[in-house]
């Protein structure tokens, strides 16, 4: 078995019209931002895909990844927890604009929503949000005398993530913070495709340092040198370069 | 007496069916059989409930590491490309949908599904491991059985008599006598025996067999 | 113009409260500098939402990996000891009640505790983050502020009149003015500048000041 | 902050009478043995504890370990998935003569509910047990068309745990599949004692390594060669010794 991708215009072919798609990733870091920009390219060169529903923590910053994502209009309706950043923009006149929908959910909610998506668990209950406007509609049971809000699992249809090592089973470890919600979105996609900086043989990763087994991951593309989203933001960059 | 089908042959039969690069979940005892009879050139991925994927076959005997069990709380191997991970993530992978296929031993099959392979009753001590989730999560869910219990009775019934281990969970059943789909709360005759009559084998089965298509032979090497 | 404390007495006075080897979560912004004010002889240990457990302070301008970054999105470091983990395990200590005491930031406070801290009504980009899971899980939930807002009104009310961030979850508040713990649904004054008379006090706090017990000063040093 | 403990006799001395604990391990892997046979010798020497609720996924197996802390009469109640083993006497005599209750959990509930009272998740619906036994009187709600049983957090008063080797801080690695249930009872429980064959400063653990991050760890103890569960019942071993 051998889950190596031969290159991102293949990894993201699978993303098609109105999917929901999960993109890994904490502002910049673990921002898969190589497939990002190649499904912004097959947008460019053929339409497609389009009015996608995008899970992510934040709404992009600048105009690289998510942002540029945003930008082109690929996107209908995006879910996240904090779609604030030091260069919102893209997202602001849109969301202001009316020209995309936002749900917006508690960080811990979010990650534990993706998590029961992933783990069979159609929904839970919460403590937070209890009482807020972000509860609103929800079903509220008591426990022990508490109040708590029953959350509904989040799955998708496409992940697109961004790991450190993965060896062609799909065996996988992050770099230090960059692992946030990559590991949980790669449970929670019928398809999970991720872009590594070495592909290794099996045997390559020490069983006990794997933190996303294969099971969870259906591809995999080697991006030797990722780009860092703060880097190309304070370098002015943008996506595609013939916007600029 | 019926010429039957052995474990091992039946084990044989079930791994036939398992595609390269598969995950799957074998049942402890009888099931553990299968990983035995792969086919060349495919090779499946073996999850055990306790927190291993890609493990290898049993090492040497005083070769054993008792960190390194499956289920059965037998001794396996690394293999190149194994994970360890916890209870938690182990059922993620079993609930969430994540395996291909679990193959279990059984007790009772109904026609709807049903599957009953944790409790004979209410007498002795009960105990369900992992089975009860494995049936809800697997992608397919296959029963590798006898055909009739020790006393000849039929374990293909139209209702389980025994606790449930699950409802409607169970799609294909690998017995000692054919192979049988379950579909739209039917047993769907497969392969069966050459050398038993269809009258035969519906007498040993106690629900109506359907034949919606050519009957193939279950044929097995010798083992 | 009253005498108030800075924002960074506010935080050393935060800091003082915080136990040799608390663990700590402090909001972005402002109660991030709580960090800095560790008293001497006691070592909190921070968590951070997006996964790291014990990091340390901010790296050198141009020595940042931002793969290294706190909830704020500003980089941080490593220390002996730290832990990298994925969102859910990471809010499984918030949620979890695992925290010893979160610090956070406030628009408006309640005499029940409640909290507004994420959203100033309906116009702009609303957003939440981890604040929500932070007031109902750490197991002391202290708010540091200014006493009132930029145009000088409360910011201590009887109830919130913004979007609640949590309810009944604030139990000590740090203000530019005062050191007030939340009771059985009232503020109890603890600590007040010595420059300032209770009734002052009690004329820029939007619910009852109660008093059981002698009044301390809150006396910081000049930062 | 060190959290390391003197000796086996302090590590334990918190459990006290109806206490509800935690054992980590599945079968002998990841069993804490030399944590559960201090435990029995504070009862032997005191008569305390006594009529614990312990929860593991098994029942013990021969006469040492989880086996004999039945054996000594300290287990009112035993919450487990599967108490059978190679030689399950000493429970299934209790069991079937009465003395010791049982509740029986399908093993992903078990590992499920353990991880929700460590991640502050009152509840969760499965679709495991739908239908059967195990599910009677729990409360039924149905999901996009499938039907879910509802399933309360476990959580612990005490946990005991067996790690591989621990830093100061109570950061932890485990040893192959003797990770089993030990990092989720380490979350769920008001105190984790945890039993470790090595002991290193902070920093001795690479951050991307550690399984269960300090915060979780109220106490560690240095086991250096503990013993095996499987290897001590081969050569027919009893705890406490003297019942011989």
């Amino acid at each position: 078995m051998d889950k190596t991708l031969p290159d991102l215009a293949t990894a993201v072919a699978g993303v098609t019209d109105g999917m929901t798609v999960m993109i890994g990733g904490f502002g910049g870091s673990g921002a898969p931002i190589e497939l990002i920009h190649a499904l912004i390219d097959r947008f460019l060169a053929t339409g497609h895909p389009r009015d996608l529903t995008v899970i992510n923590n934040n709404a992009g910053n600048g105009h690289v990844g998510l942002a540029a994502l945003i930008e082109t209009g690929m996107v209908r309706k995006l879910i996240c927890s904090f779609p604030r950043s030091a260069d919102p923009v893209v997202f602001t006149e849109r969301y202001l604009a009316g020209q995309i929908e936002l749900e917006l959910v508690p960080q811990g909610t979010l990650a534990e929503r993706i998590r029961a998506g992933g783990a069979g668990i159609p929904a839970f209950y919460t403590p937070t949000g209890y009482g807020t406007d972000l509860a609103h509609g929800k079903k509220i049971e008591e426990f022990d005398g508490r109040a708590y809000v029953q959350e509904r699992w989040l799955k998708a249809d496409v992940a697109l993530v961004k790991a450190h090592h993965g060896d062609r089973l799909g065996n996988l470890t992050y770099r230090m913070a960059a692992r946030n919600f990559n590991p949980l979105m790669c449970m929670a996609a019928s398809t999970t495709i991720v872009q590594v900086s070495r592909i290794l043989p099996p045997g390559g990763i020490d069983p006990e340092s794997v933190i996303t087994p294969g099971i969870f991951v259906q591809g995999l593309v080697l991006v030797e040198n990722p780009a860092q989203e703060e880097d190309l933001n304070r370098a002015g960059a943008r996506y595609p370069e013939a916007a600029l | 007496m019926t010429a039957k089908l052995t474990p091992t042959q039946i084990a044989w039969r079930a791994a036939q069916d398992i595609a390269d690069g598969a995950y799957v979940n074998l049942g402890i005892g009888f099931p553990e059989m299968v990983a035995r009879f792969q086919p060349p050139g495919r090779q499946a991925i073996f999850h055990t409930e306790n927190g291993i994927l890609g493990f290898g076959e049993a090492p040497a005997p005083g070769a054993e590491d008792w960190d390194l069990i499956n289920a059965g709380k037998k001794a396996v191997t690394l293999k190149p490309g194994t994970a360890f991970f916890h209870h938690a993530d182990s059922f993620a992978m079993v609930r969430g949908g994540h395996l291909d296929v679990a193959i279990l031993g059984a007790y009772e099959v109904a026609e709807t599904g049903d599957l009953a392979n944790w409790s004979t009753g209410p007498k002795g001590v009960p105990a369900v491991g992992g089975a009860m989730d494995l049936v809800h999560g697997a992608k397919r869910v296959a029963v590798i059985t006898d055909h009739v219990t020790k006393d000849g009775k039929p374990k293909l019934l139209k209702r389980c008599t025994l606790p449930l281990t699950g409802v409607a969970c169970v799609t294909r059943v690998y017995s000692s006598l054919a192979v049988i789909d379950i579909e739209d709360g039917h047993f769907v005759l497969r392969e069966k025996l050459p050398s038993l009559s269809l009258s035969d084998l519906q007498s040993l089965t106690g629900a109506e067999l359907h034949i919606p298509a050519p009957v193939q032979d279950l044929v097995t090497p010798d083992l």
